[in-house]
């Protein structure tokens, strides 16, 4: 009952908001923020009462032997807790959008509204067609609300690019779906999973695995299908951006590995050495192919969508170990990072509001009086580079452990600690020009030549003297709330509980078909160690030392060589919708090749 | 596999490479059309009459209109330019 | 197989033809080809040829007929539907790229790059 | 054809006869086109026909056992539609609108008087076979969503006849708005209706009648019409911003 609720209930509230828009133009209340919260609300109660596993079937269609005929709600830790946190994200992206959006109509609200319901039911479902209809729902919902303000061409382009790839990319999981129902027969996961358990590892399941993972890598951008991305979120307005890069991308991986666990468990049993490889390779070039793109940005929310493409790449290092503390950790750490991201982008916003610019150059300094806020941006770059004892810092050290487990996986923690090292440099960079006018003011951007003028209505000008407080108040409780998560009481044992039956092929599908409660082994999480301190100290030093580097403008001393590779990575991103889709192209014969080769 | 099915395939992929190799976006429309049309019939062929009626509906009224509106607005624009 | 050849066909044409595109309207239908290409799958998976190949509408038959599989149809009707919606969507959009920046070629796309 | 265009071509068609060649072979080993349906295909079947009492089998599937699909599926053309106005009206002034309509007005008057007489008499047969096609989705082939394009399809025919005016003061794009919201709600309030009153979101709470007969399927026929309205109202409201569109000259 609880369980349908949560969706309905936001469902019914965007379009009741739509269907008096026309009627009531120019109106905007707080039915919106309402709506989400009430979401959020019972989401909450959902996930305090989901014990390892809450089952519904909609319209009431139980499973008859082992055949699935309806669509049901396969609830867990995970899919709750990652629902919630959309559901509080959209709480404060909509009460931002009250000061950052120009809205003559509620169809803005509806939207958004509708845009976290997608989002929610999509972490709900345990049934892979219905996972597609609501990561259909939640793509065109997000087209939309990116390209909101249409009269710009920044945004315009940006909703394009982002249709295209992701259209082509959801075209791919489709087909995916289709392959996977005719080895199997079956849409819900639990049932595919009892169907491959036993059958051969032949292509046609390793193919439709790789189809389903290409379409959802697309959303979560993983390199090469992370070029839309940037686009997107630099343009779309604030609220909309942090809702896209706190949750969207973070869901994209969620169902890879949803799917994976629940429906491909049994076939890909003893093959976890090949996939691992595949996953966390793929992670680690996100992870540096966003860190060193973020550090050649200097469009402030750019920066931020190269920084999300950076943790994505981490987030999927940790879930692809394949290891219920792995999944825990980035578990932790993505709601860690997507605290912190929220809160940089609405102390972005203060300044874009104030002075209508968003580049390092034009803002060079022009933030001095905001000090304050300075601080706590930088705050934000530390925590992005984990230091302790904020969530990611939580959540990298228990991925750390989870790959010091393994063979042939102890260089990870020296690759988190590198990546997010540049990431947190770059932002510490762009805190110290904009809010303290440090260092040389930041070279004019050769790609990005007429933003700012693109960019001036962006959005509301205020022309208040002093920041709005509306702005930087939720930016600051952000900022608590991302601490607070990192030693908040019995949240490693919680998390280790819901990532082992995240993880559990068999006790999910036994919960699915037959009502059964099968025990789920929740691995011990150890606070983190002294190992883990020092990695935490080597990347908040190295940070410290990239923002200072930045700031001295060493960068334009590197040797030649370095800069022409970064000047060709950045040609790359090219804006091009035809472009993006070869690359996708590229990617997914990629990925099913290499997949193809380990795992047949 | 029928004779029926094998021709109706053949069409819909001819339609398809067709529609691609056609780079006139409003005689484009047309041939998208006839690929929507043999879409149609390889539905009702493979005992899908639902589906074909959608397909139908879809091809021949609301992608035809929205395309040709569309591209009436772009030549529009070009002649105000 | 023939039927999967033709659907593995219409999703690599399209996405040739969307790379290769030099108009968005072109561009969009293009994409439908590709889309199209699920339909053909799932339809072509659905189908049995034991029996008749009936389709699973009993109106005219006796109730335990054999019929062909009535869920990939449904799948393939939401499908269509989605598909629709998309090309709207997506036809929008280019109205508004011609109108802001006069333009309805993809390659000249890039006001966001690097 | 550009240089740029052209390396993309080879290099895309290379790649994708690789995967192609992939999904061909994968594609190779599926199950003999002889093989029995899966098992849920059978029970589906079977369920719907006996415990929902709807000849059409696929209706039975979409409006009840995967009716969740559906109501993603309308949200997914009701956002759609919103999406197409807010893009298409760029946020501009209610005056604008309003003017722009009035040209637009005036540029429909210069259709040849004999397609606007045509297009009137059509409206009306038209309509009537929208609604049945709408109707009789559980029974026979057809449904809300394929009669919904065919009534959209006609009020585009009746804008375009003139025959809109005769509505009255109320200004059609608004109601268009409203009527789709109000359908995709009314699609969850079925739902909702379930919840309350069967205990489950979605599930049947109205009596089912004889199979074969047009108030046989409870819920079923009830979620036809509601998309049947969604449907015809959301692509009502694209063909109009987009109409509106062509119809204007310049900004």
């Amino acid at each position: 009952m609880l369980t349908s609720l949560v969706v309905l209930v936001p469902i019914l509230s965007a379009t009741a908001l739509a269907a008096a828009s026309p009627f009531l133009p120019g109106r905007r209340g707080i039915s919106a923020v309402a709506a989400v919260a009430g979401c959020a609300g019972l989401t909450a109660i959902l996930l305090a009462r989901t014990g390892t596993y809450t089952v519904t079937w909609f319209a009431g269609w139980h499973p008859r032997g082992d055949a699935a005929i309806g669509i049901a709600f396969a609830v867990d830790g995970i899919g709750a807790g990652l629902a919630l946190f959309v559901g509080a994200l959209g709480v404060v992206a909509l009460v931002l959008s009250a000061r950052l959006v120009q809205a003559e109509t509620l169809l803005f609200d509806a939207l958004a509204v509708l845009f976290v319901a997608a989002m929610v039911g999509f972490c709900l479902s345990g049934d892979i067609f219905n996972m597609f209809v609501f990561f259909e729902l939640m793509s065109v919902s997000a087209y939309i609300l990116v390209g909101y303000e249409v009269r710009q061409r920044a945004p315009l382009e940006g909703s394009l690019t982002f249709a295209v790839t992701n259209t082509v990319g959801s075209i791919l999981l489709l087909f995916g779906i289709g392959l996977l129902y005719n080895k199997t027969g079956a849409l819900n996961l639990a049932q595919i999973g009892r169907a491959l358990e036993h059958g051969p590892l032949d292509l046609g399941v390793v193919v439709a695995f790789a189809l389903i993972t290409v379409g959802l890598l697309v959303k979560a951008g993983v390199v090469p299908f992370h070029l839309w991305m940037a686009d997107a979120y630099a343009v779309a307005p604030t609220p909309i951006c942090i809702l896209l890069a706190g949750a969207f991308s973070e869901l994209g991986l969620y169902a890879v590995f949803r799917i994976l666990w629940t429906a491909f468990g049994g076939a890909f049993a003893g093959q976890e050495d090949a996939l691992r490889a595949v996953f966390v390779g793929a992670g680690a070039l996100t992870g540096v192919v966003g860190a060193a793109m973020c550090l050649l940005q200097h469009h402030l929310k750019r920066m931020l969508a190269f920084a999300t493409i950076a943790q994505v790449g981490m987030f999927l290092v940790g879930l692809g170990l394949l290891t219920a503390d792995g999944t825990a950790g980035a578990a932790v750490w993505v709601v860690g990072d997507g605290l912190v991201k929220a809160a940089l982008f609405a102390l972005v916003a203060v300044v874009q509001h104030r002075e209508g610019k968003v580049t390092e150059a034009a803002l060079h300094g022009r933030a001095r009086d905001l000090w304050p806020l300075g601080l706590a941006f930088a705050f934000g770059a530390l925590t992005i580079a984990s230091v302790p004892p904020t969530g990611s810092f939580l959540g990298r050290s228990i991925v750390e452990d989870a790959a010091l487990k393994l063979d042939g996986y102890r260089w990870v923690p020296a690759l988190l600690a590198v990546v997010t090292a540049v990431v947190g440099g770059a932002l510490l960079r762009a805190a110290a020009r904009v809010f303290a006018g440090w260092g040389q003011r930041a070279p004019d951007d050769p790609y990005a030549e007429d933003r700012d003028a693109q960019d001036e209505p962006d959005e509301r000008d205020g022309g208040a003297d002093r920041a709005d407080p509306f702005l930087w108040v939720p930016a600051v409780l952000l900022l608590g709330a991302a601490v607070v998560w990192g030693v908040l009481p019995g949240l490693r044992d919680s998390v280790a509980g819901a990532a082992a039956a995240f993880v559990d092929t068999d006790a999910y599908a036994a919960a699915v078909l037959d009502g059964a409660h099968h025990a789920v082994h929740a691995p011990t999480i150890h606070p983190p160690s002294i190992t883990g301190y020092l990695y935490a100290a080597g990347s908040v030093a190295g940070a410290l030392a990239i923002g200072a580097a930045g700031i001295a403008g060493l960068g334009g001393r590197l040797p030649r060589a370095v800069r022409a590779t970064a000047d060709g990575a950045r040609a790359l991103h090219s804006g091009r919708p035809t472009d993006y889709v070869a690359w996708l192209a590229a990617g997914a014969t990629a990925l099913t090749g290499v997949l193809a080769l380990v795992l047949t | 596999m029928t004779v029926l099915q094998v021709v109706a395939l053949l069409v819909v992929a001819i339609a398809g490479t067709a529609t691609v190799a056609v780079r006139n976006p409003a005689r484009q429309v047309i041939v998208a059309s006839f690929h929507g049309l043999a879409l149609t019939i390889m539905f009702f062929v493979y005992a899908a009459p639902d589906v074909a009626l959608s397909q139908l509906t879809v091809s021949t009224i609301a992608v035809p209109i929205m395309a040709l509106l569309a591209l009436a607005k772009l030549r529009r624009q070009g002649e105000d330019e | 197989m023939l039927a999967y050849v033709v659907a593995v066909w219409l999703l690599v044409v399209g996405i040739v033809g969307i790379v290769t595109s030099r108009h968005l309207v072109h561009l969009v239908l293009c994409i439908t080809v590709t889309q199209s290409s699920t339909y053909v799958l799932l339809l072509a998976v659905g189908f049995r040829e034991n029996g008749t190949g009936r389709a699973p509408i009993f109106a005219d038959l006796p109730p335990g007929t054999p019929v062909v599989d009535p869920i990939v149809q449904a799948l393939t009707l939401t499908d269509v539907v989605v598909e629709a919606t998309v090309t709207a969507l997506l036809l929008a959009l280019t109205v508004q790229v011609a109108k802001r920046f006069g333009t309805v070629d993809p390659d000249e796309l890039g006001a966001l790059r690097g | 054809m550009s240089r740029l265009a052209r390396t993309r071509l080879v290099a895309v068609t290379v790649l994708l006869a690789g995967l192609g060649g992939l999904l061909v072979a994968a594609l190779a080993e599926q199950p003999a086109p002889d093989a029995p349906p899966p098992p849920s295909a059978k029970l589906s079947t079977s369920v719907v026909v006996h415990e929902r009492h709807a000849t059409n089998v696929v209706a039975g599937v979409t409006f009840d056992l995967r009716s969740l699909d559906t109501l993603g599926e309308e949200l997914i053309l009701f956002a759609a539609a919103g999406g197409v106005s807010l893009l298409l009206r760029g946020q501009r002034k209610e005056q604008e609108a309003a003017q722009a309509r009035e040209r637009a007005d005036a540029r429909r008057q210069e259709l040849p008087a004999a397609v606007r007489a045509t297009a009137a008499i059509l409206v009306g047969p038209l309509l009537v076979f929208g609604a049945y096609i709408v109707s009789h989705g559980q029974l026979t082939p057809g449904g809300g969503f394929q009669g919904g394009v065919i009534i959209a399809a006609v009020l585009l025919l009746a804008y375009a006849g003139g025959q809109m005016l005769a509505a009255g003061g109320l200004d059609p794009t608004k109601l268009l708005e409203a009527l789709h919201a109000l359908g995709a709600a009314a699609f969850a309030l079925v739902g909702l209706a379930g919840l309350i009153f069967g205990g489950v979101a979605l599930v049947n709470v109205v009596a089912l009648g004889v199979s074969g007969q047009l108030l046989s399927t409870g819920t079923i026929l009830i979620l036809e019409v509601v998309v049947g309205i969604e449907v015809a109202a959301a692509i009502a409201l694209i063909f109009s911003e987009l109409l509106d569109q062509a119809l204007l000259r310049g900004s």
